[in-house]
């Protein structure tokens, strides 16, 4: 098995705090890995410094073994890491297969020159890149949505639409933060299904932040816990069930629902 | 942005163009510094002083206007094109007090052509401040209602237009309601314009005078008044929390179209006093006065971090003093003083990207 | 009820101002010059002891109380009927409210007037003659009666007009009836296989731009001018339209470019200061080119700054070249203040270009130039980056744009068409000098952007048709022409703040305008 | 690269419908110049069907520029370009008022009226243009009085030209105007150079000044003149030790007075206009500047400037044109300008006279050319007119004795100087 995504003594300040506080991880090709932690906990941080919105003050990220760390947040894309919002962020006033068109912008090479001259390679992939983007409403099941605004688009359709986006760029690893967050159960079962066929179906490696226990204990392979920017454990998710630590920052944190308790949390 | 510390592996061009320009500025500037005060000094400390008189007094003018800005830059995230605009009414104000004061004879044995205003300054001075600010404030007031509030929900660039359209509609009203010529302020005697103190410095009488130093300490009494209304009253508060977030303003109870409201009072309150003592320390009201004084009260409140109300007070002082000292510093003809200002401007965001004290935008919050 | 007089004694407080605000800025005065010019009855005889004058003057104001009447007799938001009485009742307290403001007003002038008070010292419009017309030479208060009698009249009547035609619901109706024949119309077998042939669009393309070059045959000089100037401001419309509209980055300081346009082909083509002379045609490239070149180096440093502090910087920037173009140290280079006087202009098969119509054409082009330009960057993988910069910078970076480039493309881009309009600009004038270059133009053309609608042509060419055409219009109204555009301008942005013509979207999933052979299935949910 | 020819093809066939409108256009843009009486075939076809044809003047028909037609009960309009909104719109207020009343004066010529349209132009090149073509598309403007600003003036020669409209401009003194060859641009202004000159010669050969700073506003008409100061007090063997500008319209210039004043000049050249040389001279005591001398153009000379500076102004120099005193009829004047507009004549801006004298000078040269036919119509030769305007000689205006040059400088008379004494301007020897 290949290591996907590595980070090592990951670490990253604003001013005094730490938000991510030496953070090991290995994350191994076509698993899916969730990782999880109390509010806070600096897991949104700890996403924005893989894809290079943060420069982290020390560690390093590894991304297929070549470091991550400096790059621009679209270097890490073009790498192949993709990633999707906790609350949804769209292009509200594109269409739906535009903001698919903008996710395949790293995989296209027509410049402003092609454009004006509509020179025959830019047609070419012109077409090539609707036709797929076709295919992807397609894959994320939006078909007959595609020339509708985004922010017009259901709750559920414009999560989907964000995902159909990032798989544009033809990512190996997907950062998926909280993708069920503000859905019903129904819908979360729906979510967790279509996230599997993601890994099964695209081969892609998946990151995922999750509250909703009953999505990240189904349907993760390996399960990292983070409080207060430092991890607190890693293991399988029946390890991190009976981990007393895990539960310990649960409740201290006040979020004492336990990890067993699937109740839907407010968006 | 990246954050100050870059591991070494991989530095951005950018930061080697912020550190470049950065140290060239830097050794440009202490040179010229060098030049100016050791090498080859061209001016005496009376000169010295003079510039900084200068500086100082329009500088704490551009403050009190470039708050009006901030605060309602702060609460819409719009920049009120028309604030100029709204000090030139507040000028007219004050000058209409003036005028009618100037008309009530109130003849002493010495002078027989004393005036009311000439006998009781400080009433006179009050009562222009107080006509001034509140025709102002009541303006901004229609402006916003007028104006503004019907497009709450509209794209950010739309209310800059209405602003713009306010602002066309306001000059071409002054121009026809008052006339094109340019008046003068009739500031009671005591006041005369360009008398003052005389300080000896480097062998030479430097005059502080009385209406530069009346706009001084008007303006840091506002300053302070503001600064204590927005951080200590209820109405500040709730001014601080719909500048963060209206939705959850609203839902905790605040009137948020009332606090927008009173934020235009306030701001137009602000360019009023700011407008007659424009006209009580340089003496000038016509319907253009207020263009200019605007736009650089506008770069002002930019240029100390858009927004946050000490920065426009510092970014208004600092404007007013690159004003007066820039070209003398750099050997430059006052002429392109405005050239040196923008310059400067672009420096200050290029290491500071919101500004001298400007809140420093996260990623998320973006 | 009580909420319903509110209402109309509000209306008679705010048209009471307004009439008196009408009245101090003398445009009571201008309205009936105006009016005798539409009527021609300047030399008519009076009547009822009125002078024409003051009968124009009189119809005016009657329009504006019967406005009044109108809309302080309309029906209360909560109230569910719309009684006869009511409105009647609402429409006399306006005009009462409205007459006694008046009344009040004619009362205070006249009687100033009367003392010989000089009152055109401090308002510079109410001279002795306005006040005369305005108090129809009666006495102030015979006058000031008049005026409460007359402001009841015509509200009453207002009244009675906005409920007699049932107010807005006329308006809906007809809307309504409108709709519905268009769509029948749609309907028809034939509309529709017409509508879907791309050979009916071009068919309506060509028409257009027939229409539009057999325009100026017919024109006239200043009309052709006028076009030109509403042309050249497409121009900066499209290239602003590029950095604001798409890629969402507010420029307050496009004149600069514009300007470097203007002062390169003055600089290369007249004989002072340099006596270069080129050829109008060698210089317009390089007038493009340098512009575009200034976008770049200008937006190296600053295009990371966000918004309004971006938008603050391009302010500086424009100013700065303005100064710089009228500042001694520079005046043996760009002619300093006086700017530079015979622009040299084309010639085209040995025909030189001396009048509005040749320039009008030229301009023709470079607006059909820089539209299919603007069109293909729309529709392209660049296009569709800047647009997503615009809606979420963070995110377009996440999507692997590199925004600092796409960026600078678009200023670049912009800058060119800034370039392009500049050049042509002051070969067409023969001269050029800093006054041309102040930042009202910047505000302009922002305004030419937005008014229009951001984000698309048509929007574009309609903003600037508003915001050049307009004030041309306009002139009719003599010294009140900039005070009434800046009042539309208001009630414009209030009444469509999505601009004239809106920004719409392309249909791309069906397969139409692609011409991808498969068809994708009807998968509509709700 | 199949597209890019195309691209080309696109390019060459539109340049060749260019090309193809431009000669087709030809006949009806260029018709009024060359062939003028054919726009006023409609106006003279009218009366023709009620009068025999040689109701038309016979001048019409020789007169290069064609003749414009006037229906009795048409008014003989003169056009102005003035900037009539934004920061300098005094100088178009005061003018359009001064032209009015040359305009109410002269009173009915053959019982035709004459009316003064003023439009805005903002003072730019652009609005200049927009005007100039607005006034050459009326059939009865026959004669522009501007424009004001030099660089709308620039922009509106051009358009003027072929249409044999002349021109007489009473603020436009940028000296290339005059320099371009155009016969239809007149002047009853100074320009920079005559005055410059004058004026550095008595500051170094009388005043004894060997210091000069000189100040000016950026403005077209104040750089030049300090320029030609500045030269000229060279030239003389004086030493310039300051040269700066100021924006006009900022309220403050106490910083650039300071930075003057370190230089300790014996005097100061202003190049500029009342309102900004008002402050400079009301700042200059607080600048450590109280022992220069405040000298300046025409531009600040006039009541305005008096009232203004107060005991401030007292021995400021400035120049002027030979006003005759107080003749007869400047009183008459300055008092019809006061009921008429409330405020003093010279008040916004100096150059009230020279607008009313620039109207009168135009109407009494169209009553000169202007010849009534036998249908009662009035006809009015183009050409004529044009050329009248330009011999234009010894006329006694209230601003002085107007006599136009062959390039169109009509301000014959040298200037003078004036120094403010006991609140008076008083005529230095």
């Amino acid at each position: 098995m290949t290591i996907a995504l590595e980070t090592r003594s990951l670490t990253k300040q604003f001013g005094g705090l730490t938000a991510v506080d030496s953070v090991d991880l290995v994350i191994q090709e076509g698993s899916i890995f969730s990782v999880i932690g109390p509010n806070g906990a600096g897991k949104t941080t700890f996403y924005n410094c893989i894809t290079g919105f943060y420069e982290p003050e020390s560690g390093e990220v590894l991304f297929y073994d070549k470091s991550l760390v400096g790059l621009t947040p679209d270097q890490v894309t073009y790498r192949g890491i993709s990633r999707t919002y906790q609350n949804i962020r769209l292009f509200a006033n594109m269409s739906a297969i535009e903001n698919i068109l903008v996710g395949e912008h790293s995989r296209l090479r027509a410049n402003w020159a092609d454009a004006i001259l509509h020179t025959p390679r830019m047609k070419k992939e012109e077409k090539a890149a609707v036709e797929k983007a076709r295919q992807l409403l397609n894959f994320v099941g939006l078909v007959g949505l595609g020339d509708q605004l985004a922010r017009n688009l259901p709750y559920g359709a414009q999560r989907r639409l964000e995902i159909a986006r990032a798989l544009a760029s033809q990512p190996r690893l997907l950062l998926l933060d909280e993708p069920t967050a503000g859905m019903n159960p129904h819908e979360s079962v729906d979510m967790m299904h279509f996230i599997r066929r993601l890994r099964d179906e695209l081969g892609i490696t998946i990151l995922l932040i999750e509250h909703d226990m009953r999505v990240v204990m189904g349907i993760s392979e390996q399960i990292a816990v983070l409080d207060y920017g430092a991890k607190i454990a890693e293991g399988t998710p029946a390890e991190i069930q009976g981990n007393p630590r895990v539960i310990e920052a649960y409740l201290g944190s006040g979020a004492a629902s336990g990890l067993n308790n699937t109740a839907a949390r407010p968006a | 942005m990246p954050s100050a510390k870059a591991p070494a592996r991989r530095v951005s061009t950018y930061k080697i163009v912020q550190t470049v320009l950065g140290i060239l500025f830097a050794g440009y500037l202490l040179w010229r510094l060098y030049v100016v005060f050791i090498g080859n000094p061209a001016y005496g400390s009376d000169t010295w002083a003079r510039f900084i008189i200068s500086g100082v007094i329009l500088g704490s003018v551009y403050a009190l206007i470039a708050i009006g800005y901030t605060l309602v830059y702060g609460i819409l995230r719009m920049i009120n094109f028309a604030h100029g605009d709204i000090m030139m009414i507040g000028a007219f104000g004050g000058y209409f007090v003036f005028e009618a004061l100037k008309a009530i004879p109130a003849p002493t044995l010495t002078d027989p052509k004393f005036t009311f205003s000439d006998a009781h300054p400080i009433i006179a001075v009050l009562l222009a401040f107080i006509v001034g600010s509140s025709i102002a404030a009541l303006s901004g007031f229609f402006l916003e209602k007028i104006a503004y509030r019907p497009l709450r929900g509209a794209p950010r660039l739309v209310p800059l237009i209405s602003a713009i359209g306010a602002s066309i509609f306001l000059e071409n009203a002054g121009q026809l309601l008052f006339g094109t010529q340019r008046r003068d302020y009739a500031n009671p005697l005591i006041l005369t314009r360009g008398d003052g103190w005389n300080l000896p410095i480097g062998g030479a009488t430097v005059i502080l005078p009385y209406t530069g130093v009346l706009t001084l300490v008007v303006s840091i009494l506002l300053m302070v008044g503001l600064y204590l209304l927005v951080m200590r009253t209820r109405l500040g508060r709730s001014m601080r929390a719909v500048a963060e977030n209206k939705q959850v303003a609203a839902l905790m109870g605040i009137d948020v179209d009332g606090i927008i409201s009173r934020t235009f009072i306030i701001s137009g309150a602000l360019a009023g006093a700011a407008g007659v003592m424009w006209g009580i320390h340089l003496g000038l009201v016509y319907y253009y006065v207020g263009f200019l004084p605007g736009i650089k009260a506008f770069t002002a409140a930019v240029l100390g971090g858009i927004g946050s109300v000490p920065g426009a007070m510092l970014g208004g002082l600092f404007l007013g003093l690159v004003e007066s000292l820039g070209p003398a510093i750099l050997g430059i003809s006052f002429q392109l003083k405005d050239v040196i200002a923008f310059a400067i401007l672009v420096l200050v965001l290029i290491f500071r990207p919101t500004g001298i004290v400007g809140e420093v935008l996260t990623e998320e919050k973006v | 009820m009580r909420k319903q007089i509110k209402l109309s004694l509000n209306a008679g407080i705010t048209f009471g101002i307004i009439t008196i605000f009408l009245f101090l800025v003398g445009f009571t005065s201008t309205v009936a010059d105006i009016l005798a010019e539409l009527f021609h009855n300047k030399a008519a005889t009076s009547l009822l002891g009125l002078t024409p004058q003051m009968l124009n003057m009189l119809i005016f104001l009657g329009l504006v109380g019967l406005w009044a009447g109108a809309f302080g007799s309309r029906k209360e938001k909560s109230r569910s009927d719309d009684p006869w009485g009511v409105a009647v009742l609402d429409s006399l307290i306006t005009g009462l409210v409205h007459g006694l403001l008046v009344c009040g007003l004619v009362l205070l002038v006249g009687t100033l007037d009367l003392r010989g008070v000089r009152m055109n010292v401090y308002l510079a419009q109410v001279l002795p003659a306005a006040v005369k017309l305005f108090l129809l030479g009666k006495a102030p208060l015979a006058g000031g009666l008049f005026y409460i009698v007359f402001m009841l009249a015509t509200g009453f009547l207002g009244g009675l007009f906005s409920r007699g035609i049932g107010r807005g619901s006329w308006r809906r109706r007809s809307a309504a009836a409108w709709k519905n024949t268009w769509e029948s119309f749609n309907r028809l077998s034939f509309v529709t296989q017409v509508r879907g042939n791309p050979i009916t669009r071009y068919v309506i393309y060509g028409l257009l731009l027939l229409l539009v070059f057999l325009v100026p045959l017919g024109a006239g000089q200043y009309w052709n001018y006028t076009i030109g100037t509403v042309g050249i401001y497409v121009l900066l419309g499209l290239g602003l339209n590029i950095v604001v509209g798409l890629a969402g980055l507010l420029d307050l300081g496009y004149v600069a470019f514009f300007a470097i346009g203007a002062y390169t082909m003055a600089l290369l083509t007249a004989p002072a200061p340099h006596h270069l002379l080129w050829s109008f045609w060698i210089v317009l490239p390089v007038g493009v080119v340098l512009a575009a070149i200034t976008g770049l180096l200008l937006g190296t440093p600053v295009l990371r700054m966000r918004g309004d502090y971006l938008a603050i910087v391009t302010l500086g920037f424009g100013e700065i070249i303005r100064i710089l173009s009228k500042s001694d140290d520079l005046t043996a280079f760009t002619g300093g203040p006086k700017g530079v006087t015979a622009v040299g202009g084309p010639t085209l098969f040995g025909k030189p270009f001396n009048s509005a119509i040749d320039y009008v054409y030229l301009i023709f082009l470079a607006v059909l130039l820089v539209i299919f330009v603007t069109n293909r960057l729309q529709n392209s993988r660049v296009g569709r980056a800047w647009e997503a910069m615009r809606e979420d910078e963070t995110v377009s970076r996440a999507m692997g744009i590199n925004t600092l480039t796409q960026k600078l493309l678009a200023f670049a881009i912009g800058a060119a068409f800034a370039g392009l309009g500049g050049a042509i600009f002051a070969s067409r004038n023969q001269f050029t000098g800093p006054d041309d270059f102040s930042l009202m133009v910047s505000i302009n053309v922002v305004a030419v952007v937005i008014v229009g609608g951001m984000g698309n042509i048509p929007g574009v060419i309609a903003g600037a048709l508003v915001l050049k055409g307009l004030p041309e219009v306009l002139r009719q109204l003599q010294d009140y022409r900039v005070l009434v555009f800046g009042a539309l301008l208001v009630a414009m942005m209030l009444w469509r703040p999505a601009g004239i013509i809106p920004s719409s979207r392309r249909k791309m999933e069906s397969n139409k305008d692609t011409g991808v052979t498969e068809t994708p299935k009807e998968g509509r949910e709700g | 690269m199949k597209r890019l020819y195309f691209v080309f093809a696109a390019f060459l066939v539109a340049s060749m419908v260019l090309a193809a409108c431009g000669t087709a256009a030809t006949p009806t843009a260029s018709a009024p110049a060359t062939q003028a009486p054919a726009t006023q075939a409609p106006a003279t076809q009218a009366p023709a069907t009620q009068a025999p044809a040689a109701a038309v003047p016979a001048v019409c028909s020789t007169d290069a520029g064609g003749c414009a037609v006037f229906k009795p009960d048409q008014t003989i309009k003169i056009g102005m370009g003035a900037p009539m909104t934004g920061d300098n719109a005094a100088f178009g207020t005061d003018i359009s008022q001064a032209g009015k009343l040359a305009v109410s004066d002269a009173g009915k010529f053959q019982g035709f009226s004459f009316e003064l349209d003023a439009q805005d132009d903002g003072g730019t090149g652009e609005g200049g243009a927009a005007v100039a073509n607005k006034f050459v598309a009326d059939p009865q403007v026959v004669a522009i009085e501007g424009h004001i600003f030099s660089g709308a003036t620039a922009a509106a020669i051009p358009i003027y030209e072929p249409k044999n409209i002349p021109m007489m401009s009473p603020s436009a003194t940028n000296p290339t105007l005059t320099t371009t060859g155009s016969k239809v641009f007149n002047r009853n202004v100074f320009t920079d150079g005559k005055q410059g000159k004058f004026d550095a010669e008595y500051l170094y050969n009388t005043l004894k000044i060997t210091d000069l700073a000189v100040m000016h506003d950026g403005s077209a008409y104040g750089q030049g003149i300090a320029q030609v100061v500045n030269d000229s007090f060279k030239a003389l063997g004086g030493n310039v030790v300051a040269f700066q500008a100021i924006t006009p319209g900022e309220s403050d210039y106490s910083a650039v007075l300071a930075d003057v004043a370190s230089k300790k000049p014996g005097a100061i050249y202003y190049g500029g206009y009342t309102a900004e040389a008002v402050i400079l001279v009301n700042e200059m005591k607080a600048a450590g500047l109280g022992s220069a001398i405040f000298f300046s153009d025409d531009g600040i000379y006039g009541q305005d400037f008096l009232d203004r500076t107060k005991a401030n102004g007292e021995g400021v120099y400035a120049t002027s044109a030979p006003l005759p005193p107080e003749s007869p009829a400047k009183t008459t004047f300055d008092a019809a300008y006061l009921a008429a507009y409330g405020t003093a004549a010279g008040k916004l801006s100096t150059y009230t006279w020279n607008a009313y004298d620039a109207a009168a000078v135009l109407i009494k040269d169209i009553e000169s050319v202007a010849v009534l036919g036998g249908d009662g119509n009035l006809y009015i030769p183009r050409a004529a007119l044009v050329a009248a305007v330009r011999a234009t000689k010894d006329y006694q205006g209230i601003s002085g004795v107007i006599t136009c040059d062959p390039t169109g400088e009509c301000s014959a008379s040298n200037p003078i100087l004036n120094e403010v004494k006991n609140g008076g301007w008083i005529v230095v020897p």
